[in-house]
């Protein structure tokens, strides 16, 4: 565990705070892509020797995380044309309010969770949680399903966050969790997105809701 | 063994993706569904215990409740297949065969993985294969339907594998994911209990959203009503099925480290809601298969109640899991046809389902008693055992709010399905009217005779396996 | 010896109820201040009828002629099981008051079944309020019967208004009193005298009985005026075994006693004849009413 | 032995329409058929209740079932007797009946399905009233109930009768789902779900819920009111047979339900007596008045069932306070006449439903005041129907009155006795008498309205009698109704070995406590001179007939017309306005205005108060609380993504 994973969980907990209040759609893509780059990093970092494989699950977390998926998130947009600006249903004033709550309500939820000796004092798991609860909020307050898409990125992020503390104890683990991303990669974003896009001409996801009671 | 179950489904699934010839493709499915129920019986037959990979994969008591019972739907399903595509010709067989027999293979591989994290993998591959099969009509709904489901299903999914860290958190310094490990250090009580607790609540959050319990339940409505009836069948007696085993694996667990009581009273609460917003919503539901859904939902309810009472009520409930698997497998299909005689899936289009398509219209009503509790079909034994359990359990609230939500889930369901079946046809049969066939009707009636002999016979055998389930999930051996 | 009695018992049955009527009628006639029909009159009209032939509507079946064939059967039945003297009636057992409140009830059926065979609206409408009337005065008479059985502890007509109700007379007489008043209206109900209804008006709306026989002729309506003079006759006995169990007395003194106090009772009836108007027919019903409660407290009276 | 022939019956019942499936749904061969075997399997039940009831001694016949707490426990006690025996008689009149009612060649949409489940009905019902395990009685009990549904909605294509179907439906759902809660204390309390070893149970503190889950369970089936809200309405649409076998024996089964728990208690407490003889009055005063007020012959006859099952109340009720008084005597008379009336019920109002199908049959309306005139048209049907009118009324010479009396002689020793009951028998026996003067009221204007008088529209005039096949079982039931009347000694041992059964073995034999003798001899003379009389006027009367033919004298009116006969609701209106409180019929008088008024309608109707005013209210409320909380699933997947946020914060903060 070196010295440079608390800087770098900050820096994670700030673009949360950018992607919650930014109203550009590619600023929230760009801030998710260096978010998945910085865990990249992080996954290096939690190690206190640099070993070979930390360094490639790194390696491949921001390939994935910050280039492969923020890559296919441009693509659509370009693609469809969408209106650049986010559409949330509260006001990004309100989604920062929250998202402060969320953080400070996840460290204080850590705080009484028993941790182990070699996480105490480290943000790891606060930032995972909070980062978790920021992914939510994106994702249940922002119109368009590529922002919802964003949203879901963060909320992965936060989870590989988790994961990390494990990576000693089974490293195996959290490398099955870039699955996770192969998952939004393929189908979520490169698919479905598209052929929203074609059916309903836009990728409102205010417009799915004619399936109802 | 337990490789070859888990490989013969996609080694299928293989050949009917590559197999030039349209006509033999859709026989390909009920093939590897025989094969892979051939395997199912020798496994069970096997005197030795079946594993792989070091016990990553292992068919214990759960599994051999679960896996034959996912096997025989799906086989039922398969012969389903044939005349299925026969109607919807030249569209993509080669995805839909595929997939499905994707779909069976991690449903085996979930209820085969004594990994917590190979059995999330699973789950999530599951998610994958099913997609296509939500999109095979190819119109804006099942568009609709399937983003909500992929999104839903994909937060669910991410949560189990937070709570899946969680878990292995709180076995520090021996995290682990073998169930086997986890249950060791369950009992010598070297679980970080707060940690247990927030991952079995993350966890139940998870998986429950895959198994569909209120509330969050709101996928399946729309995932059921715009599939093909043949893959409800299979959400709702398959996938349903795998989710709740993963939640039994995680409950055993809290019940080693002598949490039970905990995990419990969460599944009685949650057991309770999913009854009440079902009944809620079958009330002057318009729309039958969207009714199905909740009354899956119901269900899965009963069946997490089951569990939350525990004792006979636990046994009652795993017997549960098989009657209302194989009696949704009925309704569905039944459901299928009555949808196609009439090209419209709502009462407000359908009636006199009786008269136009009489046995599936007889499947159909007969499917609702049976799902409802009904002597002389199967789920009545297994809701009346667990009505039994939680009486015996002392638990008069409990048993009175179970059956006044049964009472109302039954209202609900029965002003639609009878609007459903009886009365005149309404409107003249669409192009060609599909008529009952052998292909259409039988498997729905082959499914049908296994919930009456269910009703009526529960084999010694399967007594028994239940019976060592049930003991092997609350205490673990 | 029990066999004269028995005789005894049938001819004062068959003989005595048309008296009845003479004497009511006297007594009404003398109120009025005319000197009124004999009073063996009742007897001479029946004869009359007797000789005379019938006359059957062509919309009638043999329904029409049950009715009083089985009117006068069924009273004489209830007749039968009423003790009269100080011996016990011929018939009588264990929840004999049941037979006789169910045979007046099939004579009812019949009368009225009879009635609405004619298909006339006014039949009809006389059957309708004679159904009507007797559902209200039957609680009363059952409430009566629980008030004798508590008081004579027995279950038998003969039981109740034999000797062990004389004793009871001191301890119990309020409820008995109320009984007895309230089994007077129902006398009146029964046999549609007034208030309830005028035995010789001639408004065939206003009628209940008279109204139901409008078709009737020769010997049926002979058998109809006898049926209901029996039981008139059945009603006053009964009420007259409650005022005086004579059981106690020697038999030939209890005969005595007996028919004096019938002919005092068709006297009194007389009275309250001329006494009495009419009441509306909307308010039958509440008087009818009034007398069941009357009963019901009696048994309150009596149990508490 | 006795045991065997009912399991025998039970199969053949079951097996008996199922052939005529095949069958082509033209041909006759398939309805013969059925007749055949379902006749066989009558034959069967009757064999095993006779043997039962001749050789007593009944040994329960058990084999081991592989089902959670199954056991395929049967056995045929006195009690069991009486209802196979019943059930047994009146399925098999049923389904000759049907030959000629429901005659394949005029019905080959439905008569195969009708039949199947004709069959299905009766095998339930056997099963259930000879189980001796939960199970088994609640397979038993579904299979008559489901198979009831299917019959009731045999014409689903009449919204009328999809409405009552789904009505029934519902109803008996809720009376099931009371009996599983039930068993399940019973299991709970006793350890078992075999009968015999529920008497622990009954000595547990949940005795008193279990009671009152029987009474709901049970008294829905009966269609005890307030629970009789399915009862009318299914009566009255069912094809007229199925009406009979249903209100002669369907509705008894909960009435059996009730004997057999009420037998477990050694000493039940007072209020369980208290309880059924008010519900029982409750039952009989509404059933007969709402009877009255109806214009539909078939709903009539079931708000009638529903009276008859207050009586029985009555009796079960008086029954059960001997019991708990430890006076065998209550007991004898209550239970005796309890079952006997169970007995005559299922006689006189199998009787009375024929009697309407024959009617329906004939001139295609259930509407009593477009009917009359009637007699001369079809006097068989007509002689049928009167019996049955007698007997139900509770009148000499009949059955109706043997069951009444005993149970009157039990009111009365509780009224009467001065025990501490008595406030119980001083209401009861009042209520009773009242219910029987308001029968009466109710059958002779039935009787008159349709079968005397004139006809009062086209459709009765061209009336025709019914066939042998229709007027033979209706022959055989008014002998039932007779024989009963007429020597109710010999059924007396019969109830004495039910009520021993019942677990009174010191009970006195219904004979020395009740004067059947009396009755019977008493009827018999009365009947002597019933027909004496009768001849004798009919024979001064003959020298009329053939006279020029005159009208209805009708007070000198010139041109009385049909049109203007009294009809049956003019008849009933006075009674209504009297119970207007509890009835609350909703009358619609034309408006006249002006002294030459125009041609005006007059409409009246009696809605079920119980059913039109409170259930179905209340239903469509719920519904519109559970329409307004649709919203949670609005289609956003946005809400539905914080609601799986809220549950987990939820349970975090719970936990």
């Amino acid at each position: 565990m070196s010295s440079a994973v608390d800087p770098l969980l900050v820096l994670i907990l700030m673009l949360n705070f950018l992607i919650l209040g930014t109203s550009r759609l590619r600023a929230a893509i760009n801030a998710s892509a260096t978010q998945g780059a910085l865990i990249g990093l992080l996954t290096v970092f939690v190690h206190g020797s640099p070993a070979m494989r930390p360094i490639v699950l790194g390696a491949a977390a921001v390939a994935i995380k910050g280039l492969l998926i923020p890559g296919m998130l441009m693509r659509a947009l370009r693609d469809a044309a969408i209106h650049r600006e986010i559409e949330p249903y509260i006001s990004f004033l309100t989604s920062l309010l929250l998202g402060a709550v969320a953080t400070g309500a996840a460290v204080l939820f850590a705080d009484h969770l028993p941790l182990a000796p070699d996480h105490q004092g480290s943000l790891l798991v606060p930032a995972s949680l909070s980062t978790v609860l920021t992914g939510f909020l994106i994702l249940s307050t922002r119109r368009k399903a590529i922002t919802q898409v964003v949203g879901y990125l963060v909320l992965e992020n936060g989870i590989f966050v988790m994961g990390l503390t494990l990576h000693d104890a089974m490293p195996s683990l959290v490398e099955i969790g870039i699955l996770l991303d192969l998952l939004v990669a393929i189908f979520v974003i490169g698919i479905v997105i598209n052929h929203i896009n074609r059916e309903f001409a836009s990728i409102d996801a205010a417009q799915l809701d004619t399936l109802k009671e | 063994m337990a490789i070859a179950l888990c490989v013969a489904p996609l080694l299928f699934a293989l050949v009917a993706w590559i197999l030039p010839s349209a006509r033999l493709r859709p026989w390909i499915v009920p093939l590897g569904a025989g094969v892979h129920l051939a395997l199912v019986v020798t496994a069970l037959a096997l005197g030795e215990p079946v594993e792989a990979f070091s016990g990553w994969l292992a068919l214990d008591q759960l599994g051999r409740i679960a896996l034959p019972l996912v096997s025989v739907l799906f086989a039922a399903c398969s012969l389903y297949v044939p005349a299925y595509l026969r109607i919807r010709r030249g569209e993509r067989h080669r995805i839909f065969c595929g997939a499905l027999l994707a779909f069976l293979a991690m449903m085996t591989l979930i209820i085969l993985s004594h990994h917590l994290g190979l059995m999330w993998v699973a789950l999530e591959a599951n998610t994958l294969v099913s997609a296509p099969l939500l999109y095979f009509n190819r119109n804006r709904r099942s568009l609709e339907a399937t983003w909500k489901y992929l999104l839903i299903g994909s937060v669910g999914i991410a949560l189990a594998l937070l709570g899946s860290f969680f878990l292995a958190y709180s076995a520090l310094p021996h995290a682990s994911l073998v169930i086997e490990d986890l249950v060791r250090e369950a009992r010598a009580h070297a679980l970080a209990l707060p940690w247990l607790h927030t991952a079995f609540v993350v966890l139940f959050v998870g998986y429950g959203t895959k198994m569909g319990l209120a509330p969050m339940h709101t996928w399946k409505p729309d995932a059921y009503g715009e599939a093909p009836g043949l893959v409800g069948a299979l959400l709702a007696g398959g996938l349903t099925t795998c989710a709740f085993v993963a939640l039994l694996r995680f409950y055993q667990i809290c019940a080693a480290a002598g949490e039970a009581a905990f995990a419990q009273e969460l599944m009685v609460a949650i057991g309770l809601l999913s009854m009440a917003v079902a009944g809620v919503f079958m009330a002057r539901q318009r729309d039958f298969k969207r009714m199905l859904a909740y009354s899956s939902v119901e269900h899965m309810g009963i069946l997490v109640l089951g569990i939350g009472v525990g004792g006979l009520a636990a046994f009652g409930s795993l017997l549960h899991l098989i009657n209302n698997a194989l009696t949704k497998g009925v309704m569905f299909m039944a459901a299928a046809n009555i949808h196609r005689a009439y090209a419209s899936k709502t009462v407000d289009g359908v009636s006199g389902a009786l008269r136009r398509v009489p046995v599936s219209g007889a499947l159909f009503l007969a499917g609702f008693f049976a799902v409802t509790g009904t002597p002389p079909f199967g789920p009545f034994v297994s809701e009346f055992t667990i009505l039994r359990g939680i009486v015996e359990a002392g638990r008069y609230g409990v048993a009175a709010a179970f059956l006044v939500l049964l009472f109302v889930v039954f209202v609900g369901m029965g002003g639609t399905v009878l609007a459903v079946v009886q009365g005149t046809p309404k409107g003249d049969s669409p192009e060609g009217g599909f008529k009952d066939s052998l292909g259409t009707v039988g498997p729905a009636l082959v499914l049908l005779a296994v919930v009456v002999v269910l009703g009526v016979w529960v084999p010694p055998a399967l007594d028994g396996a239940l019976a060592d389930a049930a003991r092997f999930v609350e205490a673990g051996k | 010896m029990r066999l004269v009695h028995i005789g005894i018992h049938l001819a004062l049955i068959l003989a005595l109820p048309p008296l009845l009527i003479g004497i009511i009628n006297r007594t009404k006639a003398r109120f009025a201040g005319r000197t009124g029909a004999p009073l063996l009159q009742p007897y001479h009209d029946l004869v009359k009828l007797m000789r005379k032939g019938v006359v059957l509507s062509r919309t009638t079946s043999w329904v029409f002629l049950a009715g009083p064939a089985v009117g006068l059967v069924t009273t004489l039945l209830a007749a039968l099981m009423v003790p009269l003297g100080a011996h016990a009636a011929p018939i009588a057992f264990d929840g004999d008051f049941v037979l006789f409140a169910y045979a007046l009830a099939l004579g009812r059926f019949f009368t009225v079944a009879a009635a609405l065979d004619t298909g006339s609206a006014f039949e009809g409408m006389g059957g309708a309020r004679e159904a009507t009337f007797s559902c209200l005065a039957e609680p009363a008479l059952f409430f009566g019967f629980l008030v004798l059985a508590r008081a004579s502890g027995s279950t038998s007509l003969s039981g109740m208004l034999g000797p062990a109700l004389a004793a009871t007379w001191s301890s119990a007489a309020p409820a008995l009193a109320a009984v007895l008043l309230s089994w007077f209206v129902v006398l009146l109900a029964e046999n549609s005298r007034i208030p309830f209804d005028d035995p010789n008006t001639h408004l065939e709306l206003t009628m209940i009985h008279e109204v139901m026989v409008l078709d009737h002729s020769g010997p049926p309506f002979a058998v109809i005026l006898y049926g209901a003079a029996m039981k008139l006759f059945v009603f006053a006995a009964v009420i007259f075994g409650v005022v005086a169990p004579v059981g106690g007395l020697d038999p030939w003194v209890a005969w005595g006693v007996f028919v004096a106090g019938l002919l005092l009772l068709a006297v009194l009836i007389g009275i309250v004849e001329s006494m009495m108007a009419r009441l509306r027919l909307p308010q039958i019903p509440n008087l009818l009413v009034a007398a069941c409660l009357m009963s019901a407290f009696g048994a309150i009276l009596l149990m508490r | 032995m006795s045991e065997w022939l009912a399991v025998c019956a039970i199969a053949i019942a079951g097996l008996s329409g199922l052939p005529g499936l095949f069958f082509a749904p033209s041909g006759r061969a398939g309805e013969r058929l059925f007749v055949g075997l379902l006749t066989l399997a009558a034959g069967f039940a009757c064999a095993a209740a006779v043997s039962s009831l001749a050789f007593g001694g009944s040994s329960e016949l058990a084999a081991a079932w592989p089902v959670p707490g199954g056991r395929l426990a049967v056995r045929v006690d006195a009690i069991s007797a009486m209802f196979v025996l019943q059930i047994a008689v009146l399925a098999a009149l049923g389904a000759w009946y049907g030959l000629e009612y429901w005659p394949q060649r005029a019905r080959p949409e439905n008569g195969r399905k009708l039949r199947a489940f004709y069959g299905a009905i009766t095998c339930g019902m056997l099963l259930l009233v000879v189980a001796r395990n939960a199970i088994l009685f609640l397979a038993g009990w579904e299979i008559m109930t489901l198979a009831a549904f299917i019959l009731v909605t045999t014409e689903d294509e009449k919204p009328a009768v999809r409405e009552v179907g789904l009505v029934y439906l519902l109803a008996t759902r809720a009376g099931t789902l009371c009996l599983f809660a039930m068993f399940a204390l019973l299991a709970a309390a006793s350890g078992s779900l075999d009968m015999d070893r529920w008497p622990v149970a009954l000595a547990s503190p949940v005795a008193g819920a279990i009671f009152l889950l029987a009474l709901g369970g049970f008294g829905l089936k009966a269609g005890v009111m307030p629970l009789h809200v399915w009862l009318p309405g299914a009566h009255a649409n069912a094809p007229s047979h199925v009406s009979a076998v249903m209100s002669g024996v369907l509705i008894k089964t909960g009435i059996y339900g009730l004997v057999r728990i009420t037998a477990l208690g050694a000493a039940p407490p007072l209020w369980w007596g208290y309880l059924l003889i008010a519900l029982g009055a409750l039952s009989g005063v509404l059933g007969v008045a709402f009877a009255i007020g109806q214009h539909d012959l078939k709903r009539l006859l079931a708000y009638h069932s529903v009276e008859n099952i207050g009586i029985i109340c009555l009796g079960l009720g008086v029954a059960l306070i001997g019991r708990s008084q430890g006076r065998p005597d209550l007991v004898a008379l209550g239970l005796g006449g309890a079952l006997l009336h169970v007995w005559n019920h299922g006689l006189f109002k199998g009787l009375l439903f024929l009697s309407a199908g024959s009617i329906l049959h004939a001139t295609g309306t259930r509407e009593i005041d477009r009917l009359g005139g009637l007699w001369r048209r079809m006097p068989r049907t007509g002689l049928g129907f009167l019996v049955g009118a007698v007997a139900i009324s509770g009148l000499p010479p009949l059955n109706g009155l043997v069951s009444e009396l005993l149970i009157y002689l039990g009111l009365f020793r509780v009224g009467a006795s001065g025990g501490s009951a008595w406030l119980a028998g001083a209401l009861a026996a009042p209520a009773l008498a009242l219910v029987g003067a308001l029968a009466v009221a109710c059958f002779v204007k039935v009787f008159g309205a349709v079968f005397l008088g004139q006809p009062r529209s086209p459709a009765p005039e061209h009336a025709h009698e019914a066939g042998l096949a229709m007027l033979a079982p209706m022959a055989v039931l008014a002998a039932g109704c007779f024989f009963i009347g007429l020597a109710a000694p010999l059924v007396a041992p019969v109830l004495d070995a039910a009520v021993v059964a019942w677990g009174q073995p010191t009970a006195p034999p219904l004979a020395s406590i009740a004067p059947l003798a009396w009755i019977s001899i008493t009827s018999a003379a009365l009947l002597v001179a019933l027909a004496l009389t009768g001849a004798w006027l009919a024979r001064r009367a003959r020298s009329a007939r053939g006279a020029l033919p005159i009208g209805t004298w009708d007070c000198g009116y010139a041109a009385p017309a049909a049109r203007m006969q009294y009809t049956a609701s003019s008849f009933a209106e006075m009674i209504i306005r009297l119970l207007g409180g509890a009835l609350r019929p909703e009358v619609h008088p034309p408006r006249l205005d002006g002294p030459f008024p125009g041609p005006a309608r007059f409409h009246s109707h009696l809605p079920d108060t119980v059913l039109d005013r409170a259930v179905a209210p209340g239903f469509s409320l719920a519904g519109r609380a559970f329409a307004r909380l649709r919203v949670i699933q609005g289609g956003s997947t946005h809400l539905y993504l914080l609601y799986i946020l809220a549950t987990l914060l939820a349970l975090l903060l719970w936990t």
